[in-house]
């Protein structure tokens, strides 16, 4: 063990990363899936057995966004226990930034040949830009705006809940209201968001056609880097005397306090960085699906989230990528199989696993994950059982 | 690769990695796709269209088949999740690669698969009235246009017989269908005469299920003497709340008609409509309609679905229309082929239900009759009024100045959606 | 940090009180927890409080952390910090260590990690986030594990612990934050004897560099403290001095007792 | 002058916008030979039913209104025959009759007589159509009929509808009605009719003046827009200045009270809101305040109350059709028992190990929400359920202000209110409230002290849901009973108890209360949308000033 603090001291992050082998192992197939899926889908032939279809590309594309997304939301329940069931809002959030600045590249090429007024306007009869639609034009403000405005957002909305202490399932129901007053006001089509409709028919980004398998692949490819590098971050973020500060913030909040930490300064960085994140997973979502819609902004969407979370096994980070991945492509695969029964499955398999694998399918998996991470579930656990008995299962 | 895939999937991957891999099936049955939402808030409508097109399908292979080959459908469930609508849609061009796809209810679920049709070049049957503004060479619209059920409607309601209104009240959930129409209606009204301080517009969200202060601002509204009526773009969940209020108001068809482009026989269906005797609604079709082919369809609907107080409705009638017109396209084209069935859908003539034929036009919308009528105690509605000759769908409304200047033809010399001028 | 350390040093030059606690009452839903409570704490001083249950003792614990906002009264420290102002992190970072009736560490961290945690240093975010551990914070994260006895177990998770040895650890880490005054919620209910024999031993080593206010049932414990005792009753001072004199005194004898 | 003479005189004013030669035509039918005893002879009766049949609104309008013209009694059932649709033509003889539905056969009635004359199966009649022009010129014209009923309620109806329809043709029939009428505040009414179209047809300034005076006591939204039609018109129309002023003055004040009630209506409503909202939650304030459950599957307990109560009026209709009337009754114990007995299900079968874990139990619970979402889809279909309201749930009662209070909503604020009582009353005086929340507060101690805790668990999770259940039945009578349903108040149930403060019923209570009527006091102004953000960017604000809902335990509580 000393040594292990040793090398964790002089190469830090190599270091800590060679330590983590379920985070080795995802960014491994992350890398291999960076250089195979797009030479699968655009250099092998499309009728050999190792062609990638373009379908198959976009699904993936879109699984890593939800990946993600799962991510940020693992980042801040599982290691700091603020259950937020209003992630999707940031999602959404920077999914929108990214979809008015593909609106504005659409240019004179919408229906009506408006060539500063995106088609939704148009037919309103609305008779110029509304001002919080200047700047989207320019794709580096617009990636900004992606993770600013999510961020902001999360740190307005941060700052006043955890300032006051908000927690536990208080705060879970108010993120939640967060998300339905903006599931609502973007429904509104006087928002100049494009109201039910949202955000559609996208021509090009960075001059690059968007339905090019080319541009899909890059699209794929911008996804995995970004899931890669969110990933080493949350992880540089957890494993460093913040994260511990963290998880004791989960374990015992005012034990933490009266420790002499700002626990509400901690909370505030932790939720900001995952909103960002989630922000910079809408912004590469929306352009792959090509549609962003209010919807996104339902609180289901962002319970569903959760649950990809669970599912995986919160607190390891990787989990949370296994869970989006095996959620989603559950109900892909069943929403085409079994159109009439896939709620049946979906249903169960939730019911299933929080009772049969409370630690979600990674904490299943016993030689998954490094030894220590392996034992914190089994402390939590044990926390939880004991709080159970101690206050006979009040919240 | 394979491999690859399967490590980065874990072991619930395998079933991806056959599914992705799987070669299109030899062509011995023509696949249809089914794109309705069957779970989620859009179930409650789109699960009967699912079911009006496996019965077409059905009736189609009893007869033989199309090109001597049988039919398949292909039904897979969107769950009302309007990015879900554009993967199932790949989905089914690319993987399953269907003929043809009947589906999508609401606005959003068909701009989120628009660029899939596309891009792909597929066929999509959209068979629900919609705001209009789109005509895209890969859909063919069966549901009416604004001025194939708005204007009418609206006409009506100031005529004598519809009880002359010079007030209107304009609620409407609030997204883009109804304020489009309203917008349409709004310029509409002005043309003809009624001040914008006669108008009186309110939005609600979607599913509002409160609507006492909206009813009784109405009636506040209509007591000023002049004779009013209520225009409800009220879409999905919202009405039958909207309905009992109405009713138990005390609001009579005979002071202030309501008259709804989104309520029909289903919606009705959760809802004693004893006291909404006389309240309208303006379609294309009324399964009331005295004709043979109508009973012939309402009765194959009950046998299929083994359920005979089940109603039939304005979208069952259109898919219907779209599906017959698609048979006869590809039996006249003599081939699935996309283009080649595009081509043979112009003109492409299908007897209504309710008398008179339906004409596929080139700008992809349908020349329908419409038809209005009043709520009668058994939820069924009464035809009281009736175009003389069928209306030709407009994908532009003339009322909306920028929309006015475009033309949707997709034959020579335009062969455009959107254009100023011809392209050729 | 610098200007606390500042204040720290020139309170002890002076010489006044460590906690000054005067005319203090707290009022919930109409009961009165704490009822006009006035004592003093002189710098290096070993104090113990005791008193019945509901007496208000924890109450007053919450009230000079910063965790429950006093109605009225004063609590100062160093002689010229209003404490009522100040909320639990910044009391803690003034020096001021507080243990609570249950052991609470951080169960998912190492014994190392949870003195690492409350090891004295930056609290800021960033600080923590950049945080690298040096030679001299590892010096002291092993001589306070010898001294709260767990230098065997510095890599066994908290969890793990027992009852005992979690209460040592949560001293161990008040240590680390060098408080000037620390204060003890009940540290050896629970223990076995020998454990609560090192306990007191451990109290006594830490009490010879600065000011420990014990709160405690025991009263073989506080015996075993030797040291100047208040009763609390009902919100208020009852009585103070060496215990074998307090216990002597009627009221005293008439709370414990007389119910 | 003879009687047809008259008769075309009266028949004139209303037929103004009418053709005069179908005028001349039915006219003519209808002056055959009058009769002393009535005023139409059989035959002219007969004769001008018939023509009711024929085509053309606006003769057959003029018809009606002629025929009512006379006040003859034998008139207003038919008219009300053909307002309520059961006027038809028999196919055989092209005569009218009224229609009677005797199970399969249809019974054919004399329109004159009154007698039954023949029947037949429904195909042998054509129902006459009846659009709303129609519909409002029958009942102008029974209106009209009716101020000579000799039922002092159907006049009393006849002079509100010829208020409301405020056409001043009608004002000489209003004036003989006056003269004849003998209870006293009916006489009233009617004065005030007189005088609502006196204002416009009014023809010296005193007349105007007394109309006004005697309009400016009323508080109805039809005697403000009287009012503000008179004034807005009176420049054209050269009426005196001093006769403006007056009218300023009372629409003013007819105006400053109205708006009284319009407060008063929009508290009304927003106890209605809430009541609905205090059902929706009062469930889980047990489910998740109580056991600390966040039971997303909440709403579809409510869900299954309402399918109950359309399961049950279905038996009831086709086992025992006279008692359809008591159907909610019996729903609503039903309900409770259904929703109830699935919660206790759920409860032994998945909440019993996921104790202590309340953000567990989210994910566990919206499991479930999907698959009962999806049974009932699979087993009742995708589509609406119609739940007939019974009668005494039907209608309103309507204030002169324009203040309506629908039965429905009465009941449903009544019956919440009853369901917490409920509540209350078992949580504090029965053994097992004791003993539910000695489980609650220390379930080692409680195991201990001899409760078995598995047992008032189960039966604490299914009293919330049962209680879910009941709302279901109120429910049902006010929205969509379909598989969403639930769908639609799981936010704000749980807002509604966030709001209050978790653990504490009455803090539930309070918190629907005040989010329904705030919600509709801000609805008039912001409109039904930005009402609904507003009100939850309010609660988030809320949740900050005070962490733990309006009624937090305080106290030391130190929860390290």
């Amino acid at each position: 063990m000393t040594d292990y603090r040793q090398k964790y001291q002089t190469t830090p992050v190599i270091g800590w990363l060679m330590k983590d082998r379920g985070g080795m192992i995802l960014l491994a197939i992350l890398g291999l899936a960076i250089i195979l899926v797009p030479a699968g889908n655009l250099l092998v032939p499309k009728d050999s057995l190792f062609h990638v279809p373009t379908w198959a590309l976009g699904l993936l594309g879109k699984y890593l966004c939800y990946a993600l997304l799962a991510l940020s939301v693992d980042l801040i329940w599982g290691f700091c226990g603020i259950l937020s069931l209003g992630h999707g809002a940031f999602f959404a959030l920077g999914g929108y930034a990214m979809g008015m600045h593909l609106m504005r590249q659409i240019g004179d090429r919408g229906v009506y040949g408006n060539p500063l007024l995106p088609d939704f306007m148009v037919f309103l009869n609305w008779s110029e830009l509304p001002w919080y639609w200047y700047g989207f034009d320019m794709f580096p403000f617009a990636i900004v705006m992606a993770m600013f405005v999510p961020g902001l957002l999360a740190f307005v909305f941060g700052y006043l809940t955890f300032r006051s202490r908000v927690t536990g399932v208080y705060l879970s129901i108010i993120t939640q209201a967060m998300t339905y007053a903006l599931l609502l006001a973007f429904f509104r089509n006087d928002m100049g968001f494009g109201g039910n409709n949202g955000l559609t028919d996208f021509k090009d980004l960075l001059g690059f056609n968007l339905q090019t398998d080319g541009m899909r692949s890059s699209l794929f490819v911008a996804s995995a880097l970004a899931l890669a590098v969110c990933y080493i971050v949350a992880r540089g973020i957890t494993r460093s005397r913040l994260g511990k500060v963290l998880i004791a913030i989960r374990d015992a909040e005012s034990r933490v306090r009266f420790t002499g930490y700002r626990v509400e300064h901690y909370k505030l960085f932790v939720f900001t960085v995952s909103a960002v994140m989630a922000g910079i997973a809408g912004a590469l979502y929306v352009p792959q699906v090509g549609i962003i819609n209010p919807g996104e902004f339902a609180p289901a969407a962002s319970i569903e989230v959760v649950i990809w979370v669970a599912v995986g096994g919160r607190g390891t980070l990787y989990g949370a990528v296994l869970g989006a991945f095996l959620v989603n492509y559950a109900k892909t695969y069943f929403t085409g199989v079994l159109p009439e029964l896939w709620l049946f499955f979906l249903g169960g398999l939730f019911i299933a696993v929080t009772l049969l694998l409370p630690k979600g399918i990674i904490g299943a998996v016993p030689t998954f994950g490094s030894p220590d991470r392996q034992s914190v579930f089994v402390t939590w656990r044990k926390r939880l059982n004991d709080r159970r008995s101690r206050q006979g299962g009040s919240a | 690769m394979n491999k690859k895939l399967q490590a980065l999937f874990g072991a619930g991957a395998l079933a991806f990695s056959t599914l992705a891999m799987t070669p299109a099936q030899a062509a011995d049955t023509i696949k249809v796709g089914v794109l309705h939402s069957l779970s989620g808030t859009m179930a409650i409508s789109e699960t009967t269209l699912k079911d009006t097109v496996l019965m077409l399908v059905d009736d189609i292979n009893k007869k033989g088949g199309l090109l001597g080959k049988q039919l398949e459908a292909v039904v897979v469930d969107p769950a009302s999740d309007w990015p879900l609508f554009a993967e199932k849609a790949r989905e089914l061009l690319e993987k399953e690669q269907v003929a043809a796809v009947f589906g999508c209810w609401t606005s959003v679920s068909r701009k989120s698969v628009l660029p899939v049709f596309e891009e792909l070049n597929g066929m999509l049957f959209y068979p629900v009235q919609y705001e209009g503004e789109e005509s895209s060479r890969n859909v063919f619209y069966t549901g009416a246009a604004p001025n194939q059920q708005a204007i009418p409607a609206v006409d009506y309601m100031m005529s004598e017989d519809g009880g002359g209104a010079e007030r209107i009240v304009l609620l409407g959930t609030d997204y883009v269908y109804p304020r489009t129409t309203n917008k349409i209606l709004r310029s509409y009204l002005n043309a003809k005469g009624i001040a914008d301080a006669d108008i009186m517009e309110n939005y609600t969200p979607f599913g509002h299920s409160d609507w006492q202060s909206i009813v009784a601002e109405v009636k506040t509204f209509a007591s000023t003497g002049k004779k009013t009526a209520v225009i409800s773009t009220i879409n999905g969940d919202a009405n039958v709340p909207f309905y009992k209020e109405l009713a138990n108001q005390g609001i009579k068809a005979e002071d202030i008609p309501v008259v709804a482009f989104s309520v029909g026989e289903e919606e009705l269906a959760g809802i004693d409509t004893e006291p909404l005797i006389g309240h309208l609604a303006a379609w294309n079709y009324f399964q009331s309609v005295e004709s043979d082919a109508n009973s012939a369809f309402i009765e194959k609907w009950h046998a299929f679905i083994g359920n005979d107080a089940r109603v039939t409705n304005d979208p069952m009638e259109a898919t219907y229309i779209g599906f017959t017109m698609w048979a006869q396209a590809v039996q006249q084209a003599g081939t699935t082929d996309v283009d080649a069935v595009r081509q043979a859908m112009y003109g492409q003539q299908v007897p209504n239900l309710t008398g008179g034929v339906a004409v596929m036009n080139t700008n992809h919308h349908l020349s329908k009759p419409v038809l209005i009528g009043e709520v009668q105690g058994d939820g069924q509605f009464d035809v009281v009024w009736a175009t003389d000759d069928t209306v030709v769908g407009d994908a532009w409304s003339d009322f909306i100045p920028e929309s006015a200047k475009l033309t949707a033809d997709w034959t020579y010399p335009w062969v455009c959606g959107n254009c100023e001028n011809p392209m050729y | 940090m610098n200007a606390a350390a500042m204040s720290t040093a020139s309170a002890k030059a002076q010489g006044g009180t460590i906690l000054y606690v005067d005319g203090v009452s707290v009022t919930f839903d109409g009961f009165r927890a704490l009822n006009n409570l006035s004592f003093y704490v002189e710098p290096g001083e070993l104090r113990a409080i005791i008193g019945p249950n509901g007496a208000g003792k924890t109450t007053m614990m919450d009230i000079i952390t910063g965790k429950t906002r006093p109605d009225s009264g004063d609590v100062l420290f160093q002689s010229e910090i209003d404490l009522t102002k100040l909320d639990e992190a910044e009391i803690a970072n003034l020096g001021i260590g507080r243990k609570f009736q249950k052991p609470t560490v951080f169960e998912s961290h190492t014994v190392f990690d949870n003195l690492l945690l409350a090891c004295s240093g930056g609290r800021g975010v960033f600080q923590a986030l950049f945080h690298r551990l040096g030679t001299a914070e590892k010096q002291r994260i092993e001589e306070t594990l010898t001294t709260i006895m767990l230098t065997d177990s510095r890599d066994a998770l908290a969890a793990n612990l027992s009852h005992g040895q979690k209460q040592w650890l949560e001293i161990g880490m008040l240590l680390m934050q060098e408080p000037d005054l620390l204060l003890v919620d009940e540290p050896v209910a629970g223990m076995t004897d020998s454990e609560t024999e090192q306990t007191s031993k451990l109290l006594r080593t830490i009490a010879k560099d600065r000011s420990v206010v014990v709160v405690e049932h025991d009263m073989e414990f506080v015996r075993d403290l030797d040291c100047k005792v208040t009763v609390l009753h009902e919100g208020s001072v009852l009585a103070e001095g060496r215990l074998d004199v307090v216990q002597k005194d009627p009221r005293v004898i008439e709370v414990y007792l007389g119910r | 002058m003879s009687n047809a003479m008259i008769r075309s005189v009266r028949g004139l004013v209303p037929m103004m916008r009418c053709h005069l030669v179908c005028l001349m035509m039915v006219l003519g039918a209808l002056t055959v030979s009058p009769s002393p005893a009535s005023a139409f002879s059989d035959e002219e009766l007969r004769i001008a039913a018939d023509r009711l049949a024929g085509d053309g609104a606006n003769d057959k309008i003029a018809l009606i209104n002629n025929m009512a013209a006379d006040g003859d009694p034998r008139v207003a059932p038919i008219l009300e025959a053909m307002l309520d649709g059961r006027l038809f033509l028999r196919k055989t003889d092209q005569h009218v009759v009224i229609g009677e539905k005797q199970g399969s056969i249809w019974r054919h009635i004399d329109v004159v007589s009154g007698d039954v004359a023949g029947e037949s199966p429904a195909s042998g009649l054509e129902k006459l159509r009846v659009n709303n022009r129609l519909r409002g010129a029958l009942r102008d014209a029974l209106g009209g009929l009716n101020l000579f009923s000799l039922d002092i309620a159907s006049r009393r109806a006849a002079v509100e509808t010829v208020m409301g329809a405020r056409d001043p043709s009608m004002l000489p029939l209003l004036v003989r009605a006056i003269e004849r009428e003998s209870d006293e505040t009916l006489r009233n009414r009617m004065e005030l009719a007189r005088a609502t179209m006196a204002l416009a047809a009014g023809v010296n300034k005193e007349e105007r003046l007394a109309a006004i005076a005697a309009l400016a006591g009323e508080t109805t939204p039809q005697i403000r827009a009287v009012l503000s039609q008179f004034i807005q018109s009176a420049d054209a129309e050269k009426i005196e200045p001093d006769v403006i002023e007056a009218a300023e003055t009372a629409l003013a004040s007819v105006e400053r009270r109205l708006g009284l009630w319009q407060t008063f209506g929009d508290l009304y409503r927003g106890i209605s809101l809430g009541s609905v909202l205090l059902l929706a939650a009062v469930g889980l304030a047990i489910t998740f305040g109580v056991m600390g459950v966040i039971n997303m599957a909440h709403g579809e307990m409510v869900m299954i109350g309402a399918y109950t109560t359309f399961v049950v009026q279905q038996v009831i209709q086709n086992v025992f059709p006279a008692g359809s009337g008591w159907s909610l009754a019996v729903a609503v114990p039903m309900a409770f028992l259904v929703a109830g007995l699935v919660g206790i299900v759920i409860e032994r079968t998945i909440i019993r190990f996921l104790y202590g874990r309340p953000l567990e139990t989210l994910l566990a619970t919206w499991g479930l929400s999907l698959v009962l979402q999806q049974t009932i889809r699979s087993i009742f279909g995708a589509t609406n359920r119609q739940v007939m309201a019974p009668d005494f749930m039907s209608g309103a009662i309507e204030m002169s202000s324009g203040l309506v209070l629908t039965y429905n909503r009465l009941w449903i604020i009544l019956f919440s209110l009853i369901v917490v009582a409920g509540i209350a009353a078992v949580l504090r005086y029965t053994a097992f409230g004791l003993q539910m929340r000695a489980v609650t507060q220390n379930r080692r101690m409680a195991g201990s002290v001899g409760i078995r805790t598995g047992r008032v668990d189960a039966l604490t999770f299914g009293l919330g849901s049962g209680i879910a259940g009941i709302a279901g039945v109120a429910l049902s009578q006010i929205d969509n009973v379909s598989p969403n349903l639930g769908q639609g108040y799981i936010i704000d149930s749980f807002m509604v108890v966030v709001f209050g403060g978790v653990g504490n019923l009455w803090g539930t209570v309070l918190g629907a209360f005040s989010l329904g009527i705030v919600n509709k006091f801000l609805e008039p102004v912001a409109g039904a949308v930005l009402a609904k953000i507003f009100v939850l960017i309010a609660l988030i604000l809320f949740i900050q000033k005070r962490p733990k809902g309006l009624f937090a335990l305080k106290g030391r509580a130190v929860e390290a």
